[in-house]
């Protein structure tokens, strides 16, 4: 799992553009073999302002491969944020992000 | 007290959490993800397993953008927003497809009720958002046609 | 409707077969001076020699590069069909896996005569 | 009719690069520009000019957009998918990838040494050496082989992050393939002739869909235009859900036409590569691109 973000900020606020790379597996999908193939998909992604969650997004299977959210919330430049994202089966990642 | 935080509350596991969580709830409760709501598989029913019996209106407040004509069902982009005060939250539901729940996006009011995504849409369907605000559902819908191709580029 | 849209595309490809393929042989008019694979009927051949023949025929359409991908599953089924002990869906499949490997090899050489009248340059 | 005056113009610029290659020719040899360099360049008019007919009211240079040149409000959807394309991370992947050291220390940077000055718009070449065209990902490929690495796989993943991040780090560059003797003449020819001749079950010609009836439905689709259609290479197809390259295009096209694909980088799909990179002559590499 990778997050990709682009964080920019005007007047007061923070336009963050997020990409995490992610199957998002249905489990309604088969394989070659005809085996269905296990459901992966993110169920979360977070962020975090100085030690506040200013946003938090719940998902199912209905999002598109590899996520893409875009999103804006009060900052300031030369502080950084956090995002953090987590799938169905366990697995997470964490990205700190300067604000620019 | 609105019905997610009831959801909110019977999904935690223990009243140890529970307390501690209520300690820290002046500003928001932030409910845990809720597998329900994601595999209810028509639209009233994740619905109600969201949001209860919380009165449904349709509002001009809630701008949701989304393509007429799907380039493809895999990656559709939407824009959704709300111009109403005190959001709370929104989500995103494709009646049609096999789980209609798609995403529901939580605010705080640091953040702007404002969200772009990509979405999946196994055929033509409506994408319906609804904005949670003020103890009601503010509702917004918008046809999308999606066609099979697979030549084309 | 999936069901309906799959057997308009049949209908399309039908149309498309009979338009393309049907044209191109017409205009060449030579389809003589290609070497006759056989088009195989009696039963005094074996299905075996058939099927060989249809391997055969395959390579040929392979070698110039006009391989049809329809044409190797005809030739799978047709195996399996024998295998199957079903002979005349055996014969059926291999005699239509000869008719689509003849087809592509004389597009080929309708590309090698022609492609230029289809060039815009 | 503005826009072809002004298209006419900036084409003299192309010209203009591929007759420099003819008069560095023709100095080395001493020779006249042969035919077949003019018999090129009459092509690349004449391809154009199609596009332009065609489609009068589309600056040519905006094929390098494929499709979405010409459909209004696929562009509107594209425009959102390329605020933040999904081929992003690999054009990441590709670039930690293309600086990593193989076993032996050396690593892709001593086999594409100018970076900086873009390395996709002088893709495919004609090696005069070893007399056939050499693509982008041909050339990965040689440069593992040569360090010693197993060769990737030419269609989709490592090999196609690569290739796009090489593409993305090009990007503005001007497509500018030389036809440098008889023999890239002849490669050229074989590339022509692959574009124009109809094949597979369904009797298409790449021609057929992605020149004469371009910008028309087939089923769903909007057949994109050849022009350009190279520059945008490797693409990110929704339906794919990841980077695949030209030629993996390419073999989709046949499955397409119920043509058994060829060899990726066999000399048939390298050939056919160096003719539509040569029709796009003189327009902007603009890889990796996200398509339907």
């Amino acid at each position: 799992m990778k997050i990709r973000v682009k964080a920019k900020e005007k007047n007061g606020l923070v336009d963050a553009k997020l990409l995490i790379k992610h199957p998002m597996e249905t489990g309604r999908r088969k394989d070659k073999d005809g085996n269905l193939i296990p459901a992966k998909h993110l169920t979360t992604i977070t962020i975090d302002y100085k030690g506040e969650t200013v946003f938090d997004a719940h998902m199912g299977t209905g999002v598109s491969k590899d996520p893409y959210l875009s999103v804006s919330f009060k900052g300031v430049k030369g502080e950084s944020f956090e995002i953090s994202a987590a799938d169905n089966t366990g697995e997470s990642a964490k990205k700190t992000v300067e604000i620019k | 007290m609105t019905i997610s935080r009831r959801n909110f509350f019977s999904s935690l596991g223990t009243s140890a959490v529970y307390l501690a969580v209520l300690s820290s709830l002046p500003s928001i409760a932030w409910a845990k993800w809720n597998i329900k709501a994601f595999t209810a598989p028509n639209l009233d029913a994740a619905i109600k397993v969201n949001y209860g019996d919380l009165p449904i209106v349709d509002s001009l407040m809630v701008k949701l953008k989304a393509p007429s004509i799907a380039e493809n069902g895999a990656v559709v982009p939407i824009t959704v927003e709300s111009k109403l005060a005190n959001t709370k939250s929104i989500s995103l539901f494709v009646p049609d497809n096999p789980t209609p729940l798609v995403a529901k996006f939580n605010f705080s009011e640091n953040s702007v009720a404002k969200v772009k995504t990509r979405i999946r849409m196994g055929k033509t369907s409506e994408v319906i958002a609804l904005v949670e605000a003020n103890g009601k559902l503010h509702r917004a819908g918008k046809a999308v046609k999606v066609t099979i191709g697979g030549c084309g580029g | 409707m999936n069901n309906l849209k799959k057997n308009n595309f049949r209908i399309l490809v039908l149309i498309l077969i009979s338009l393309g393929i049907v044209a191109c042989q017409d205009e060449t008019g030579s389809t003589d001076k290609i070497e006759k694979i056989g088009y195989v009927k009696s039963s005094t051949n074996s299905i075996v020699d058939i099927i060989a023949k249809a391997k055969n025929s395959l390579a040929k359409a392979a070698e110039v590069g006009f391989e049809w991908s329809s044409t190797a599953p005809l030739i799978k089924q047709a195996v399996e069909a024998e295998n199957s002990g079903n002979s005349k869906l055996a014969l059926e499949l291999a005699n239509k896996a000869i008719k689509e490997s003849e087809n592509s090899l004389v597009q080929a050489k309708y590309a090698d005569e022609h492609w230029q009248d289809h060039a815009i340059n | 009719m503005n826009l072809i005056k002004k298209n006419k113009i900036y084409w003299l610029t192309n010209i203009a690069s591929l007759l420099l290659s003819v008069s560095v020719n023709s100095q080395n040899n001493d020779e006249q520009p042969s035919n077949y360099q003019d018999a090129v360049i009459q092509d690349i008019q004449e391809f154009r000019d199609f596009y332009t007919n065609k489609f009068p009211n589309i600056d040519i240079n905006e094929f390098k957009d494929g499709v979405y040149a010409i459909d209004e409000k696929s562009r509107e959807q594209w425009l959102e998918i390329e605020e933040f394309a999904p081929y992003e991370i690999s054009v990441e992947d590709g670039e930690e990838a293309f600086g990593q050291n193989f076993a032996n220390g050396k690593s892709y940077i001593d086999c594409f040494p100018n970076v900086e000055d873009g390395i996709r718009q002088n893709y495919p070449y004609f090696d005069t050496q070893t007399n056939q065209v050499i693509t982008v990902e041909l050339a990965i490929n040689q440069c593992r082989v040569v360090n010693g690495e197993v060769p990737l796989a030419f269609g989709k993943g490592k090999l196609a992050d690569i290739s796009g991040y090489i593409s993305f780090s090009s990007r503005e560059k001007t497509l500018n393939i030389k036809v440098p003797n008889e023999q890239a003449y002849e490669s050229y020819m074989a590339g022509k002739k692959f574009f124009y001749s109809k094949r597979g079950q369904l009797n298409f010609a790449c021609a057929d869909c992605h020149l004469q009836i371009a910008g028309s439905m087939l089923r769903a689709d909007i057949l994109g235009p050849a022009l350009g259609h190279p520059t945008g290479m490797p693409v990110y197809r929704s339906k794919w859900g990841e980077l695949g390259t030209l030629h993996a295009r390419y073999a989709e096209c046949n499955k397409n036409v119920r043509a058994k694909p060829l060899e990726l980088q066999g000399e048939s799909y390298r050939n056919l590569e160096y003719f539509q990179t040569i029709m796009s002559q003189g327009m902007q590499v603009n890889g990796p691109s996200s398509r339907k």
